[in-house]
Parts: structure tokens; sequence; C-alpha cells
């Protein structure tokens, strides 16, 4: 690490002229010039060439079930949708909608609940010591196995899904917070107090911004995790929504929908943890600039 | 620079150094003077009683820079801590200027501005910008405006050749630049005490060099008692008004060796014969020690 | 020596608070769980859930009974399957794509855009394309794992310190030898690691899917499992026996993290001497 | 250039006569990446590492010492000029060249025993004499107790111990040491080059050794080659003429050892002023006290 450091010393102080505009026309053009992309398409043609080979061409046993390419995308953007669900009917965004709104109120209860446990349970030992083995005792159960439970507690079927998102973001976060305040070097604490900093202080300025990578890790694994559940909780109870799109479309027998839905999940999955991501990077300077000498 | 130097012979043990050593008289230090006494510090993990420190007294007036010499793992760290206020001492006392640090009734001090740790891998806050670092201190204790605390910061970046680092996060800079900041973030403090754990280890001899220069510079211009760990002895002796040699582990005093070069102090002192005197005569002890060390096959750190 | 020490941690403040915390939490579960028998109102939330005393109680009772032991059978025999079919899957397609460049970038892209879709959305699709529902549980639940193995595998294989490579090919190894002694053990904590995570993703998933397939739409022919135990526990309002169901998945899972945790340390002794 | 002298062969049991194993690097050239962001390394770089003495390398941190010893290992290849060893080009790794790295790169999965006998166990060859060398090894570098530990279990001295003794079991024509005791303590250190000296005063085959310690490389060296900064290539070349076998002691007595120290220095000095104007972070550091000390 120190050599990466001084070793780049020379290579950053070049000046002034090396615009973030530059560096991303630079990398843009170096991974044209490379074989990557070419590659990413081949392996993209031979997923869904094949994927229409087997279903439409060849109807290979098995396959024939099978929603085909063809039938899933020109149902995806059909003006006039067989099914009644393309991106032209308002269906398809109330699905997403709710799904979305679930995610939030289940993330950001998660986030507001379990950051704060997860400092005080790393930055207190007395703290760990009384809560974090009730913590240990809960956490194997998987989230799904709660699901029954959420639904005596919950009254309607909105909560208990939104319960179930919440319980699973929960775990990830806390647990990732506590072990990032465990990580920081003892010697950012030791300095503080040196420095006369109380152990509120402390807290305040090294406690809470030392454990900030760990806590966006945790975020980024908790949004994850907050899909993954959402997609149970909707399938087995719940009213609208993706994976209630998918288990519906399934009983109806509307078998491109469930794929135009599990193509959505991906889509707004993907986008969610990037923009926990972005975030991240924008609340960690430090750790951006820091990172950019190393490249 | 006057290659004049005094020969003064130096007594092994419980040589106290006076200020004239130091050649430019410091008679305005009045405050950091440090007296260990017979400090004990015993580990116990796993019930098996490992012994760190072993009776060891310690006398450092104020003002005084002392290099404590040893090797790796040999316990001068738990000094330093004991000294900090990081962790306990199983016996005796630490008092600063004649206040008790930590000692009988009170095993442990309490960490406080006036004694100010500068660490071995460097512990600047790498989210906060070298002037929110060098501002922390002050901004803590809450005396001065935020304005007065900024300038003055600023100010004191300027005087160690600073300027224009000022919103880089340590991340940015350079090692050696890094280490110049952690000392400015002590000094803005004003501390009586400032106690370095082997500072300069990880760098390599030549960026080393140049940092010993920077210390001396911003020593002379703001003296405070610097309580300093090492195990490189040309820097002990560079440095040092006074080394302590520690045996290893247990730790403990084992020699002490004046250094009677007069301050200010630059490069060409490592070639003057006196310094080369000094060194044989320390290194004969500290080698002596390093090669216990190295057939019990300590770990380092 | 050891076992007094072992007792002096059994005995420690730390664990004795635990503890403690963990007999306040049931203790409220308890009262909340009987509030209106015993304090006269129902607690919210609390007063809904069968009480601990029940559960422990309904629990002895099913001890005795095969077809509970069944359901733990099932699921483990489930989890086991995906699992050790991700695993022969994952490790060596997670070690050729850190070894291979080309298979690299034709197919991590692909891996990557798959990999945000939830392994449940795949339950549908997967009961149409596999002829028995067992085998798609199966599916599902192997997709659970893989994607976690695959990049634990990946991750660990490419971030090998460059000096180890180096440092043989300048005694003159043969690439297999490199790929060997040292690109497999240097990843061998990784995989652990991965392991570990997917087995915990694999009960999510299996639980999930029996729940889904079982208690679901399609009244098919797999049963069993403890997902199934617990889906039928509440169709049947038998609510203790819910929790009895949780709990013993719990502990179900924790068993088998051990074990992994346990094999992971055998294969890799030289990470204990840190 | 110097000529082949045959003092330099020592007579012995362990010594093996090498004909000529000498590295002649002629008007090389690198460069890293493209466009704005090509950063020159290695600039018109001649030198000659003569064989059965010690070459060490001394430059700055973060000047193209590394680089250099990746060409000569055959891990990367030069943009242009030649490298050669025996005259023979040299293309890709090679047992013939062995490098020792800054820090330790013994296998960490591997026990010490394991680590000494991977070079024989991947050629496949002389298994039976090389379970003896390995023994024999073992006992000059004094590690016979740790023969089942592995390198976590280690001091860092006895780490490089173990690192010379995997090298030496090679009998590789040339050593190549990149900073290999760099992050000792000090005194580990000179007891180090005090050991590393009598290795090789035993057999003198070629080493090359890189180093950006004064001391170091006066204690060790038989030719001091003196690098420039950034794009690097060979600033000067001194024959240190201190008689073999050497003491630490020497290093404090030897008016010649003191006098090499301060040209040195100097010498540094100039390499620091010139990057200063190409504007690197890590030299102004450097101008910073050597302009002092030149006063």
């Amino acid at each position: 690490m120190h050599d990466t450091v001084l070793n780049t010393d020379a290579a950053t102080s070049q000046g002034p002229e090396v615009t973030t505009m530059g560096l991303t026309m630079y990398r843009l053009s170096t991974w044209l010039k490379s074989p990557r992309p070419y590659l990413m398409f081949i392996g993209f043609a031979i997923v869904l060439g094949f994927w229409y080979l087997a279903v439409e061409v060849w109807k290979l046993p098995r396959f024939e079930d099978m929603p085909g390419l063809t039938e899933v995308f020109g149902e995806w953007f059909n003006k006039d949708p067989i099914y009644g669900l393309s991106v032209y009917t308002p269906e398809y965004y109330t699905h997403i909608g709710i799904s979305l709104r679930r995610i939030a109120y289940a993330f950001l209860l998660a986030t507001g609940l379990g950051v704060p446990l997860g400092l005080f349970l790393g930055w207190s030992k007395t703290f760990r010591e009384f809560i974090f083995p009730l913590f240990e005792v809960l956490r194997p159960i998987p989230i799904l196995a709660w699901v029954p439970l959420a639904i005596i507690i919950f009254a309607g079927s909105e909560s208990p899904v939104v319960f179930l998102t919440f319980l699973a973001s929960f775990f990830a976060t806390t647990l990732n917070t506590m072990l990032g305040v465990e990580s920081i070097d003892e010697s950012y604490s030791r300095a503080a107090s040196c420095l006369g900093a109380s152990r509120w202080q402390v807290f305040r300025h090294v406690v809470i911004p030392g454990a900030m990578p760990y806590i966006f890790t945790g975020l980024q694994i908790s949004i994850g995790v907050a899909w993954f559940s959402l997609v149970a909780g909707e399938m087995v109870s719940g009213q609208f929504g993706l994976g209630y799109l998918i288990n519906t479309s399934y009983m109806m027998v509307e078998y491109p929908k469930i794929i135009i839905g599990m193509i959505t999940l991906g889509i707004v999955g993907f986008a969610s943890s990037a923009m926990v991501r972005v975030l991240g990077d924008y609340l960690m300077q430090w750790r951006v600039r820091e990172l950019a000498l190393g490249d | 620079m006057s290659e004049v130097l005094d020969r003064k012979v130096v007594a092994d043990d419980s040589a106290k150094v006076d200020s004239d050593v130091a050649g430019r008289a410091a008679p305005e230090v009045t405050k950091g003077a440090i007296c260990i006494d017979d400090v004990v510090k015993i580990y116990d993990p796993d019930g098996a009683a490992v012994m760190a420190v072993d009776h060891c007294s310690i006398d450092i007036p104020a003002g005084e820079i002392c290099m404590i010499v040893g090797p790796s793992g040999c316990g001068k760290t738990t000094l330093l801590n004991a000294i900090a206020g990081f962790h306990d001492i199983t016996s005796g006392s630490i008092h600063l200027d004649g206040e008790l640090l930590c000692g009988p009734g009170k095993p442990e001090a309490t960490p406080g501005s006036d004694r100010i740790v500068v660490f071995q891998n460097g512990a600047l806050f790498p989210w906060k910008t070298n002037l929110e670092n060098i501002a922390f201190g002050p901004l803590m204790a809450g005396k001065l405006s935020k304005s007065e605390i900024y300038d003055k910061a600023r100010s004191m970046m300027a005087d160690a050749g600073l300027s224009g680092t000022e919103n880089n996060y340590p991340g940015e800079v350079s090692s050696g630049l890094r280490r110049r900041v952690e000392i400015v973030r002590a000094l803005m403090n004003d501390p009586k005490v400032l106690l370095f754990d082997e500072p300069y280890r990880a760098l390599d001899s030549l960026t080393k060099s140049v940092m010993h220069e920077a210390l001396l510079e911003i020593y002379y211009r703001n003296k405070v008692t610097i309580f300093f760990i090492t195990h490189d002895l040309e820097e002990a002796i560079f440095l040092g008004h006074r080394l302590i040699i520690m045996s290893s582990r247990p730790c403990k005093p084992k020699k002490i060796v004046d250094v009677d070069i007069p301050h200010p102090r630059d490069y060409s002192v490592l070639t003057s014969s006196r310094f080369r005197e000094i060194m044989l005569e320390a290194k004969g002890v500290v080698h002596e020690e390093a090669q216990k060390a190295f057939d019990a096959g300590e770990k380092e750190g | 020596m050891k076992q007094g020490r072992f007792i002096g941690k059994l005995f420690s403040r730390a664990t004795l608070r635990g503890l403690f915390a963990i007999a306040v939490f049931i203790l409220i579960w308890e009262v909340g769980a009987r509030s209106e028998q015993w304090l006269g109102f129902r607690m919210p939330y609390l007063g809904l859930i069968p009480p601990p005393t029940d559960v422990a109680a309904s629990w002895a009772g099913l001890i005795g009974d095969p077809s509970y032991w069944q359901s733990w059978y099932m699921s483990f025999l489930r989890v086991f399957g995906g699992f050790l079919a991700a695993m022969a899957i994952g490790i060596p397609l997670g070690l050729f794509m850190a070894v291979n460049k080309t298979f690299y970038g034709i197919y991590f892209p692909t891996f990557e855009i798959m990999r945000p879709i939830p392994p449940l959305a795949w339950v549908p699709a997967s009961i149409i394309f596999w002829p028995t529902q067992e085998l798609s549980i199966a599916f599902v639940t192997f997709l659970g794992a893989f994607y976690t193995i695959v990049i634990n595998v990946l991750g660990g294989a490419r971030s090998i310190n460059k000096q180890y490579l180096q440092a043989a090919q300048s005694m003159g190894a043969s690439q297999w030898d490199i790929f060997r002694r040292i690109v497999l053990p240097a990843t061998l904590p990784s995989i652990v690691v991965g392991s570990a995570v997917g087995m915990g993703i694999t009960w999510e998933v299996v639980v999930a899917a029996e729940m889904i397939s079982g208690g679901g739409s399609s009244g098919g022919g797999a049963g069993g499992g403890l997902g199934f135990f617990i889906w039928s526990s509440y169709v049947g309002g038998s609510y203790e026996q819910i929790i009895v169901g949780m709990i013993s998945i719990g502990i179900a899972g924790y068993f088998s993290s051990e074990l992994l945790r346990q094999l992971g340390g055998f294969f890799t002794p030289w990470l204990k001497t840190r | 250039m110097n000529t082949y002298s045959p003092d330099t062969v020592v007579p012995g049991a362990g010594a093996r006569v090498q004909e000529a194993s000498e590295i002649v690097a002629s008007n090389l050239n690198k460069t890293y990446g493209a466009g704005p962001f090509a950063k020159t390394v290695i600039k018109d770089c001649s030198f000659t590492i003569e064989s059965n003495k010690l070459t060490v390398m001394i430059g700055p941190s973060g000047c193209g010492k590394s680089t250099l010893i990746q060409l000569i290992a055959g891990f990367e290849s030069a943009d242009s000029g030649q490298l050669t060893m025996n005259g023979e080009p040299i293309v890709g790794p090679g047992k013939d060249r062995l490098v020792l790295f800054q820090e330790s790169a013994l296998f960490p999965w591997m026990t010490t025993y394991d680590n000494i006998m991977y070079g024989p166990r991947a050629r496949g060859e002389g298994l039976k004499e090389a379970a003896e060398q390995a023994e024999f090894l073992l006992a000059k570098v004094g590690l016979e107790a740790f023969r089942d530990k592995y390198p976590t279990q280690l001091s860092g001295g006895m780490q490089r111990r173990a690192e010379l003794a995997r090298a030496m079991i090679n009998k590789p024509e040339v050593m190549i040491l990149d900073e290999p005791f760099r992050g000792l303590d000090n005194m580990s250190k000179e007891l180090m080059w005090e050991y590393y000296a009598t290795l090789y005063e035993e057999d003198r085959n070629t080493n090359f050794f890189v180093t950006t310690d004064i001391d170091e490389a006066i204690f060790l060296a038989d030719r001091l080659l003196i690098m420039t900064n950034l794009p690097t290539s060979t600033r000067t070349v001194i024959d240190i003429d201190i008689p073999r076998p050497r003491k630490i002691e020497d290093l404090v007595h030897n008016p010649r050892a003191n006098e090499i120290k301060k040209e040195v220095m100097t010498l540094l000095h100039e390499e620091a002023m010139k990057s200063f104007s190409g504007g690197s972070k890590a030299a102004a550091d450097f101008l910073d006290a050597y302009s002092k000390r030149a006063g």
C-alpha cells in the first residue's frame, strides 16, 4: 500500500491538464480499443441466440413450454399486448412503483435503525455484550421463515411484505456497520482522544466517518437482500409488485409476463444498488480521491 | 556551522542533561518534565503473565528530546501508551510536571491534549482534509472561534512548508508530507510533551532523513519535551539530547548515552567524528540486544 | 488448563450478559403473548404470537414425530444437493474466468446482468422448465449459492499477490504447477468465505421455494421440508409449530455454516496461525 | 566497462565457478500508459551487471528500479533497447534469474520446508538431491526448528532468511534482490546485511541488489549503480573497494565508506533537484533536505 502511494506520486502530479472529461474519454477509447466490448457482445449473442434457437427454432424438448425471445420482447414492447402488460400499459408501472415503494420504506427504515444500532454495537463494548448474542440467535433464521409469523402479526397484505424486506436489510446493515466500527484502526480514536476529543466527539468525528466505507458496503448488500426478500414476500402474500406479477402470470399461464417481470426486476435491482454506490462515492470524497491515485 | 565539538565524556547512567548541552540555551521551556518512577507492566493474556516493562525509571527534563532505543517488540510502546493514557500500569508511577498521571490509586492516565502521540503508521484522519485534521484539536476544545482556529492552522501550515495542501486529503499527498501534517496537528494544541512511536519506520531511508531535519526545525521553533521511540540508532543520535537504550523484553533502561553535539544540528553532523564516536559507544549495546531479540525470533510489531 | 479456560469463558461477564439479554427477550415475549390472559388486555403485535412456553411444549411433542424429522431430512437433502451442485459448477467456473481472459470477457458481462435477478423470481420459470418440482426447487437453490460462490472465487483468484506468481515463475514453475500450487491454495480462503455465505443463501432459498411450491399454487408431488412444515402449520392454524419450524431452520442453518467453517479451517491450516 | 577479474572466483566446497553470467542492458526504454497518460519510466538506460560480483542499484524510491527488475526477470519486456544475459537476449522469466521480492513473497500456505522445496518440486527435477540440499540450507540459515511452521509464524528476519534459502536451492546464475530487507527494523536489518554478505562471500555468484538505503548499498556492494530519478537511467557507477569480509563498524570507521557516503548523497541530491522541476511530490521532500545539506 505504502509503496503504491510513493510510486504514484510522480504520476499524479503530472499536471492539471488531465481533466475528468479527458480521463473519461481516454478510458472510453482504450475500452473500445480493447477486445472487451466485442467479447461482451459475443457473450450476449450466445445467450440470446441460444434462447431464440432452442425455444422457437429447434423447439428442443423441455424448452417448448418456455416463452421465446421474440415472443417476450414482442409482448414487452407491444402497444396492444396480448396479456395486457407492456411498457405501454400503466399496469406495468403500477407493479414497478409498488415494489419500489415497499423497497424504499423497508430500506430507509432498516438504514435508519440498523446504522445507529450497528454504530453503538461497535462502539460500546457493554452494549455489544448485552445485545449482540440476541442478534446472533435471531440471525440464522432465514428471513422467509418469518413469512407466516409476519402475516399473523401484521394486519393487511402490505405490512407483512414490508416487514420481511425490512428484516433482511436490517440484519445486513447492522452487522456491516458493526464490523466497520470494529475495523477502525485503534490509533484513530487514540489520536482523537489525545487531541482532547471527548468520548462523544470521538464517536462523531472518528467512529462515524471511519465506519462509512463498511456502512456503504452493508447498504449495497442490504439493498440486494431487500429485493431478494421482497420478491419472496410478494410471491407468497401481497397484492401487486413484481414478485406478485411473476407468480400470478405463472398461475394464469401468461408465461411471457414471467420473463418480463424477471428482466424488469434485474434492471430495477441493478439501478437501485447503483444509486447506493453513487451516494456512497458522493459522501466519501476522501476515499474516491485516494483510490483515484491507485489507478 | 561549527565543527568544534565538545568532547565531554559521558557517564553511563543517571546522566542529567543540562540545557546548556543543547548549545542554544532553551531555558524558556519550563513545562513538560516527565518522571517515570519504577513502572512495571504485566500483561495477562491466557493467565500466563508476560512482563512488558520491568521496574523502569526514567527522568526526562522539560524540553529534552529523549530517544528510547531498543529492538521492536521490547515493550517501549507499552511505556509510551502508559504515558499517553491508553492503558494502565501494574505498579509504579508517572508524573508530568509533578502532577500524577498514573500511579498508586490511579492505574490509568486519562488521555489529554498536553501529551500528544504521533503514531507508527500515522493516524491522520483520512476522511478529513489536512487543514481539518490540523484544526481538529482546538475545534474539539472549543475555546477559540472557528475562524481563529482555521487562521492559526493555516499559518502553522505555512510555517511548516505545507501551504497548498490544505484542501488535500491525507491520502493524496506523499507519505513524508503526511508525517509533517501530523506533527503540526499535534503542535496546534500547544502540548507539553510529544510522544513519537517509531513514526518514520515505514519510510525509506532517504525520505526518513528529510523528516528528521523537518522535525528538528519544528522543534527549534516550538520547544516541547519529546519522547521518541526508535530502533534506528542513526536517527536516535541525530535527533536526541539523550539516548536511553532499553533491554529487550522485559523493557528496562540498560544504558544511557548523552549526545553532546550542540543543537541546532544539520546533516553534516552525521559524518562528524563525534557522531561516529557516540555511534560506536551505543552500537555495541544495541547490537547485543538486537541479537537477543533476533535469536529469540520475536515477532515484529 | 484448557478446560479451565473454557469454563472461565462460559461464566465470563460477556456470556452472562448475553444470556441475560436473551432471558429478558424471552420473558417479554412470554408476558406479551400472555398479556390478554395475565394483564387483561392484548399487547399490540406481541399479543398475537404464541408464548414461548407453548412453543416449547409443542416442540417436545414433535420430537417423537417422525414426520417432523422427515422435514429436516428433506430440507437438508435439498440444501446440500443445490449447494454441492453450485460448488461443483461455481468453483471451476470462477477459477476458469480468473485464468482465461477471453472466457472472462465473454461470460462475465452476461453473468453480471443475470445476477441482480433474485433467485426466487426464477421459481415459476424453473417450474415450467424442469419436469419435476423437486428438480425445479433444486435449480433455484443452486442458483442462490451459485452467484455468490462464483463472485468470491473470481475475486479471490484475481487478487492473488502478483509476487507469488512471479516468484513461482522465476523458479521455473510450469503454468499447470502455478495453477495447482499457487492459484488454488491462494483462492481457498475466498472459496471458504463464498461457500459460507452461499450456504446462508441456500437455506433462504430452500425455505422460500418450499413455501411457494408447497403452499402456493400447484399441488404437485414435492412435499415436506421445514419451509413446507412452517407453511402447513400456518395454513392448519397451529401457530406454535410455526415458531418451532423457524427455530428448527435457524438451528439447521447454524449447523450447516458451522460444518462449513470447520471444513474450511481444515483446508486452510495456515490461516489459523495468525 | 570493467574487465572480468579472475580473483573474484573463490575456490571452495560450495563455490561453483560460473563462466559468465553477465547481464548487459543497453539503451532500454519503457513507457506505461498511452496518450495523455503516458509515463516514461525508463529512458535510455544502460548498465552492466558483472558476473561474480554484487552489484547494488540505488535511487530514490518511486524511480523505475522496480520496473528494471521486472524487465531483467523477464516478467515484462522493454519498449526498445537490448537486454542480454551471457549474450543471449532475455525473453520471459527463467530459473537462471531468480527474484527476491520486497517484503516477503513466501507462500503463506506452505511451511518453511515446502517453501524451500517449491522450486525443485515445480520443475520436478532432482527431488532426492533437492531434499538433502533443503536440509542443508535449513541448517545454514538456522531455521531447522522452524521447518514445519507457516511463514506467518516466523519473525521478519526469519522470513527473509527462509526466502534466501528458497532462492539458493535453485542455484540461480543471477540472484536479483528487490529491496529485500525493507520493512525490517534497523537492527535486524544490519544483522541481515552481515548474514547476506557472508552467504555471498561464500560462493560469490552474480548478485543484483536494489535498495534505497545508502548504508546498505555501501556495506554490500562491489559495484554501486546510482540511478537518476524518473525517467530512470544510470547516473554513475562507483566501485566500492572496501575489503571483504566487511563489518558493520566499517560504515562508521572506514574513512573510505564515509567518503563514498558523502558522494552518493550529493548525487542523489542533484537527482532530486532535477525531478523537482518535473513536479514530483516525493522529490520536493528530497529537495528540501538536500539543499540544506549541500550548503
